[in-house]
């Protein structure tokens, strides 16, 4: 039982892997570029899926942590290339090229952004939950705008990838291995976690609140895990985009972003655990494929994704799994 | 005489589950009809079927002669059948007031004789029925249905969580209905109350009708075998 | 007499204008049904809230084994052994009947924090959720969604997530509701057992059971007690026949 | 004195111009509790129907009839096509069809129009200024705006609350499946109230659009507004979309003409101004956050 | 041999209009031409910097272009054009001339064929002073461009501030700073505000019965934009490199070919494609793009017809050339601008000393 439930998602995830194998071999580095970024906006969804698939918690605000993964990746590098401290205060701080040095920053930031806008937006729920995220992330949005040491609205550059030991970083096929490795790891922590006592737990005060209190357990404590942990993989998937680019923006911190990352989740099918992958996937690759054939595209896209919601009522995994039970 | 009521054969589930295998009764104008069987057996179902919230998958549903299988429920609704579901469902943000006026139709049953039948709803009128005790969510919903003032009631477990004397009411009123000429539909626990209004009854179990009659044919050995107690 | 082991002195709420509970006090002692009847909307459902925590009374006080329980929050109340079943079912739709009993079984033992190993595996949370399927009549139902039940099994399943806590004190709010002739039968037999586990503070309209069942029985008449006393004696009592009874009894 | 009584009139004003743009939303949204993003696409499609009507008819008028009637057809037709098939189904599916609405509108909207901003400008019965009692000198249509928000709250008020219309809608909201099987055609209901939301929202596009601009993309911070405005007031209630419209309005432009004057007292000019104003931008945000820490529904929305 | 160029640009969503005139106005040029050796590839952004990003990569590791273009947007423009330079590619500019791009960051390969971010500003400070305004109110929106378009106005303007008001990126209503514009004695007011901003500000203010004068760079005041704006824009003074107007043989061929072609007039965003495009074109004329130096030399050398007359590239690759006033007009039906004087001649930029290349 448990087997059948893992197949689907280890076939969407080795399906990338192939994807980017084969662009590779047969010399298109832009493929394995997109499927770098699906990988990364698949991680980025399946932190949110966490919260949003199986807590219920629809965060609107997830670009927050993803964005903040990404700037601290961004102005670790660039202090790390202009050989500045990064603060002074209360200790100097140098920056650094180490992906591995950076990433466990960028969680922490994230996940720390998490814990405090998850403490105080998880007093509400539903529509209004969504809405105070949104306006947590709207906060650091403007803020980024207008704050002129990193870039402001102009984004900050760091030019040169990262490096990770043992690794060419610069060689994309490399790059989305360390980036599919990532999503990897994650999938399998975020599989065990959902089935785990505390997985259980998160599902039941997702569809009957009541009914976990009354079996003695706080929705609150679960919830708030829960959306720190979300919040930490949006985190990372933020430093690897950063470090996809070689640059972050303020765009990365926008409701568009948040948006982008729930549209791939719904399109993937919420709590599946691939479905955030698939969706990335779909969308980005209909992006692709629709932008050379007209100026107009994004309406072929719209109309495309319309098919979608009404003949897939579970997302995209929803459809190829049938009716089989949530993976 | 056409029955005002008739189901041949229908057949219908929930996605792959099947939940009837041919369920097949009539019911006749005027008469109260029990509709009996363990939990679990396809009384609800059936009635979701007739009001044309579960599609059929196989036979035949008609309302007064008129085919209403392919009916939505809203015309199957306005073809005369009222209905107070299982579960009350009462519209939970809406007032007493709305509660009862939202699908409120012309005829026999108003407002106040609605209230002097409930008069705890009387004392409710403006508040929320999500804060509603069971029992007055109850009375909401019958009275709801009443007050379409339909020909046919269909009475799924309306009497669950009230207190005994409302029960008694409840059932002094469905006397007074059938009375009037209303068929009804009735689901009940209570088979010495069913016992004393319905005419006949139909006895589901595992979605087929396995026993039909008169109400006064319903001997100990029949309610042993199929309702277990 | 032993020591009550949940007594409430002197609980009040109201609603705006309206009284729901009224200056109530009660207990429940070990080993006894105490049947809590009344008309609707006499604020019975209301007072197992304020016992459970999720209403605050507006004054008065409970008192849980010895401790007074006023400043704890639902949860903490449930983890303390006050285990409660809900009058309209309060279960997990889509979860399974199994996974839905696993909780409850989860709830009580207070591990919810344990990331890695899959639940359905731990032995701690099946064995004794699959023992209290079986004992509330749901056995063969265990994968199937609480969604997909008939009413009657929802209310089996409800109470079996009550005893699968197993608590302290239970409080049933119209655990016979909807269980229909053959499952309040077998219900009333279940809970005839179980009070030598853990009393029960009994909230029920079916006075077939709650004459079968209950050791005492207080009556609430608009948020009051207008009596106390035993199965005779409230079956005796003029003004529960009039305001309760009816011709019934 | 006179500037900060114009702030505060100018805030108010703003916050009915908001009121006006989260109406239909309210009505949709807050009502019929349809997560509806392409509130935004259905404003600009108003303001380009007026824009076009009125450039090839010369009244402002008939502009503005015609941003009721195409934004109203082309809510039904959304509402039978594409949203009628989702009530059934979660919340976040309603996010992703109507997300793609944005993006066939938006599209649709630039293959027919082009890229660039259209001409839309008021009637001369609206335009200039009028001077106030009190010496202030004060925008017509500005004027106007209050008053047309003001009224569309009443109607709006009285639809929801007052009519058998609202109830049944309300309970539509509440179990659809219920509402029907009493009789009610709860879907003509929804396609016609859905149609008249959309309606609103046109409409606000059409008014709001001729002092601002008609383009592509005009419907996009409109829409992430709207839904502030109705849920700091609450979800469902018209009342408090009012009361939240007025208080973001006033927030907003409050803060704007206030803040970097504040901090001008405490720190170098230059910085106060970019604080003072990269505050402002946040302010309506920092609004929304503490009115929900504060009351997790709204001012007015149902309490659990 | 030809030459491989990739164009990022705009040509969805709000901002599409500018991306599209600028590849209308570099496709016209190549018509022009007649030349087979351009082979053009062309990629909507979405005014997105992350997918710049991706086209860029896409470009030169897939396509494996030579020359890069199209970008209009700073923000965009500062994702991809240091990545790209620093692989070897060139890239030129038609539009977007970030401040850091143009001093410190300046590159070999990098070649603006626009302005300088503040060019537009400086010369509407420039013209402040010679109408005699002493007392100007000033308006951008609150991020990078917004203070620069400010800090660009004071460079040359010499009188003193009668407000200075960063407003929110995207704000459309403007009745709290017309309210403060009005109640400041001001005798000018200086605005950045652009695309639809600009144009919900002109139309307020016009309504507001304030009747101080506006200036302001061209953005507002292009031809696309001005239809939309109408009569509230008539009059107002403002800043370009270019009109369609100016009196020269290339620029009177480009806007009679423009109309031809597209049926419009050309935008002040067409003709800095057309002039991008050329100066390409004069570049493959002199030299063959294998020899990077050689290339880049001819580029330098800037020596193509340009419409807006005399141009030149100064030592960090921007713009010299003379920056005009315009004032809008209503031709007939249709509003344009015309020149009213030369607010800049032979103006470079602040940030060339900045320059190490
Ligand atoms: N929504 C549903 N999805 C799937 N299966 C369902 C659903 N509702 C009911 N069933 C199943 O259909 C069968 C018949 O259920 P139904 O509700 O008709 O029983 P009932 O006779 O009304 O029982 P009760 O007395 O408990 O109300 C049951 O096996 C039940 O599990
Ligand atoms: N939130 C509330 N606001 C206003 N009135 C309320 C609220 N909650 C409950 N009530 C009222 O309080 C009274 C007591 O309700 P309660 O649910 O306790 O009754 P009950 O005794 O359980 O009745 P039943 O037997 O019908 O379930 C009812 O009249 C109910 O309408
Ligand atoms: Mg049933
Ligand atoms: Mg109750």
């Amino acid at each position: 039982m448990r087997l059948t439930g893992a197949l689907p998602n280890f076939v969407v995830f080795a399906a990338l892997i192939a994807v980017a194998v084969i662009a590779d071999l047969t010399g298109n580095p832009y493929i394995v570029t997109l499927a770098t970024k699906v990988a990364i906006f698949g991680l980025a969804g399946v932190g949110l899926n966490l919260a949003l698939g199986y807590g219920g918690l629809v965060s609107f605000g997830h670009a927050a942590f993803f964005g903040l993964g990404g700037y601290v990746t961004a102005i670790l590098a660039s202090h790390a290339a202009s050989a500045t401290p990064v603060a002074t205060f209360p200790f100097t701080m140098m920056g650094t090229n180490e992906m591995l040095a950076i990433w466990p920053f960028a969680i922490l930031v994230a996940g720390f952004a998490a814990l405090v806008i998850g403490a105080l937006s998880l007093r509400t729920k539903g529509v209004y939950f969504i809405m105070v995220t949104l306006a947590f992330a709207q906060m650091l949005y403007y803020f980024a705008i207008s704050w002129p040491t990193y870039g402001g609205e102009d984004g900050l550059s760091f030019y040169v990838r990262n490096t990770f030991p043992g690794a060419n970083t610069f060689a994309p096929l490399q790059f989305f291995g360390i980036c599919a490795t990532m999503l990897a790891i994650t999938m399998v922590l975020v599989a065990l976690l959902t089935q785990s006592r505390f997985g259980l737990a998160l599902r039941a005060a997702k569809e009957n609140e009541t009914r976990v209190i009354a079996s003695g357990i706080k929705p609150f404590a679960i919830r708030l895990t829960a959306f720190v942990l979300s919040g930490m993989v949006a985190g990372l998937a933020g430093a690897l985009f950063a470090d996809l680019n070689r640059f972050v923006s303020p765009t990365m911190l926008s409701w568009h972003m948040s948006g982008e990352i729930i549209i791939f989740v719904i399109l993937g099918g919420v709590g599946r655990l691939a479905g955030p992958i698939a969706g990335a996937a779909v969308f980005i690759t209909l992006e692709y494929l629709l932008g050379p054939i007209s100026d107009h595209w994004q309406a072929l896209l719209g109309f495309l994704l319309i098919l979608i919601v009404l003949f897939a009522p579970k997302g995209l995994m929803g459809l190829a799994l049938g009716k089989r039970g949530n993976a | 005489m056409t029955a005002l009521l008739d189901l041949s054969d229908v057949t219908a589930g929930y996605g792959a589950v099947q939940a009837l295998f041919g369920v097949t009764l009539a019911l006749r104008e005027g008469e109260v009809l029990a509709l009996m069987g363990r939990n679990g057996m396809g009384k609800t179902t059936t009635v979701r079927v007739i009001m044309r919230m579960l599609p059929l998958t196989g036979g035949t549903l008609f309302f007064d002669g008129r085919d209403i299988a392919r009916l939505s429920s809203y015309r199957a609704a306005q073809a005369g059948l009222g209905l107070v579901p299982e579960g009350r469902r009462c519209f939970a943000p809406l007032t007493v007031a709305e509660n009862l006026s939202v699908a409120a139709r012309p005829g026999d049953w108003t407002l106040p004789r609605v209230l002097e039948l409930f008069p705890r709803l009387g004392e409710r009128m403006g508040q929320a029925a999500r804060t509603l005790s069971g029992g007055e969510q109850q009375m909401l919903a019958i009275g709801r249905a009443l007050l379409t003032n339909p020909r046919l009631l269909i009475l799924d477990e309306a009497t669950e969580g009230l207190a005994p004397v409302v029960r008694a009411e409840i059932w002094t009123a469905i006397r007074a209905l059938k009375g009037q000429g209303v068929s009804i539909l009735v689901i009940d626990k209570s088979l010495k109350e069913l016992g004393s209004v319905a005419d006949r009854a139909v006895i589901l179990e595992r979605g087929q009708a396995v026993w039909q009659g008169p109400m006064s044919e319903l001997g100990e050995d029949v309610v042993n075998r199929h309702l277990g107690v | 007499m032993p020591e009550p082991i949940l007594t409430l002195s002197h609980l009040s709420k109201s609603f705006g204008a309206l009284k729901a509970t009224d200056d109530v006090s009660l207990d429940l002692r070990p080993g006894e049904i105490h049947a809590l009847i009344g008309p609707n909307g006499a604020g019975k459902s209301t007072l197992i809230k304020q016992i459970a925590g999720e209403i605050r009374p507006d004054s008065g006080s409970v008192t849980f084994e010895g401790q007074a329980i006023d400043d704890l929050g639902p949860a903490d109340r449930a983890r303390l052994g006050l285990a409660r079943s809900f009058q309209v079912s309060s279960v997990v739709p889509g979860f399974t009947v199994l996974q839905n009993v696993m909780l409850a079984v989860q709830g009580a033992s207070g591990a919810s924090f344990r990331f890695i190993r899959p639940a359905l595996s731990d032995r701690n949370l099946t064995a004794p959720a699959l023992f209290h399927i079986q004992h509330s009549g749901l056995d063969g139902r265990e994968t199937v969604k609480a969604a997909d039940l008939a009413h009657g099994e929802r209310r089996r399943l409800e109470i079996a997530m009550a005893l699968a806590m197993r608590p302290r004190a239970f409080l049933l709010d119209e655990p016979m509701a909807g269980m229909g002739a053959e499952g309040a039968h077998d219900l009333t037999a279940i809970l005839a057992e179980l009070k030598s586990e853990a009393p029960i503070l009994l909230v029920e309209h079916d006075m077939d059971a709650v004459f079968a069942l209950a050791d005492r029985i207080s009556v609430l008449v608009y948020g009051k007690v207008i009596a106390t006393g035993t199965v005779d004696e409230i079956r005796k009592n003029p003004e529960v026949r009039r305001s309760y009874l009816g011709e019934e009894a | 004195m006179l500037l900060l009584a114009e702030q505060v009139l100018n805030g108010l004003q703003y916050g009915m111009m908001l009121f006006l743009m989260a109406a239909g939303l309210t009505l949709v949204f807050g009502v019929m509790g349809l997560i509806n993003l392409a509130h935004g696409s259905l404003y600009m499609v108003g303001a380009f129907a007026c824009a076009a009507v009125a450039a090839a008819t010369g009244s402002f008028w008939l502009g503005l009839a015609a941003s009721l009637a195409a934004a109203a057809a082309l809510g039904a037709l959304v509402e039978i096509v594409v949203i009628r098939r989702l009530y059934a189904r979660d919340h976040l599916d309603q996010v992703l069809a109507t997300f793609a609405l944005i993006l066939v509108f938006s599209e649709g909207t630039r293959w027919l129009f082009g890229s660039f901003p259209l001409y839309l400008s008021l009637p001369p019965v609206l335009s200039g200024a009028v001077t106030l009692p009190g010496g202030l000198i004060y925008p017509a249509f500005r004027l106007a705006i209050i008053v047309i928000g003001v009224l569309v709250a009443l109607g709006l008020f009285w639809l929801i609350t007052r009519t058998r219309l609202g109830i049944r809608i309300r309970a539509g909201e509440a179990d659809r499946e219920m509402i029907a099987a009493l009789g009610v055609d709860i879907a003509k209901l929804y396609t016609m109230v859905f149609a008249l939301g959309a309606a609103l929202a046109g409409l606000s596009g059409a008014l709001v659009g001729s002092v601002q601009s008609v383009q592509v993309g005009m419907g996009e911070p409109v829409l992430i507004l709207a839904f502030v405005t109705v849920v700091i007031g609450g979800i469902g209630s018209i009342k408090g979309a009012l009361i939240g419209a007025l208080l973001v309005g006033m927030t907003d432009t409050l803060g704007k003409a206030l803040l970097p004057g504040l901090f001008a007292r405490f720190m170098e000019a230059s910085a106060a101004t970019s604080v003072g104003s990269a505050l402002a931008s946040m302010l309506i945000y920092v609004l929304m956050a503490l009115v929900l820490i504060w009351r997790p529904t709204g001012l007015y929305g149902a309490r659990a | 041999e030809g030459v491989k160029v990739g164009m990022i640009t705009t040509l969805s969503g709000g901002g599409a209009g500018l991306g599209i005139d600028v590849r209308d106005g570099f496709q016209l040029a190549l018509k022009m031409a007649g030349t087979s050796d351009v082979e053009l590839i062309v990629e909507d952004d979405q005014q997105k910097p992350d997918i710049a990003v991706q086209i860029a990569d896409k470009m030169i590791q897939s396509d494996q272009v030579d020359v890069l273009t199209g970008i209009i947007w700073s923000n965009l423009a500062m994702a991809v054009v240091p990545a790209a330079v620093a692989q070897g590619k060139f890239y030129l500019s038609p539009n977007a001339g970030p401040s850091a791009l143009a001093g410190a960051g300046c590159d070999k390969n990098y070649f603006n064929v626009a302005w300088q971010n503040d060019n537009l500003h400086e010369a509407a400070g420039a013209y402040a002073n010679s109408a005699g305004y002493a007392n100007s109110f000033m308006l951008a929106p609150n991020y990078p461009a917004g203070t620069d378009a400010i800090a660009g106005y004071k460079r040359f303007y010499e009188g003193a501030a009668a407000g200075e008001v960063y407003t929110q990126l995207g704000q459309t209503d403007y009745a709290a700073e017309i309210a403060q514009i009005r109640n400041s004695g001001a005798d000018s007011v200086f605005f950045f505000l652009p695309g639809g901003m600009g144009i919900a500000f002109m139309k307020q203010y016009a309504e507001s019965g304030v009747d101080i004068p506006l200036v302001g760079p061209a953005f507002s005041f292009d031809q696309n934009i001005l239809q939309a704006v109408g009569d509230a824009a008539l009059g107002v003074r403002n800043t370009s490199q270019w009109n369609k107007d100016i009196d020269n043989p290339a620029n009177a061929a480009f806007v009679e070919a423009y109309q031809a072609e597209y049926g419009r007039l050309p935008s002040l965003y067409s003709s800095q494609g057309y002039d991008t495009a050329n100066l390409l074109l004069s570049a493959m004329a002199k030299a063959d793009l294998k020899d990077a130096d050689a290339f880049r030399a001819a580029l330098e050398a800037a020596d193509f017809a340009s419409v807006r007359g005399d141009f030149a590239f100064g030592p960090n690759h921007h713009p010299i050339q003379d920056i005009y006033v315009r004032e809008v007009v209503k031709e007939g039906d249709v509003y344009t601008n015309k020149i009213i004087g030369t607010a800049l001649e032979d103006r470079g930029d602040a940030y060339a000393a900045e320059c190490k290349m």
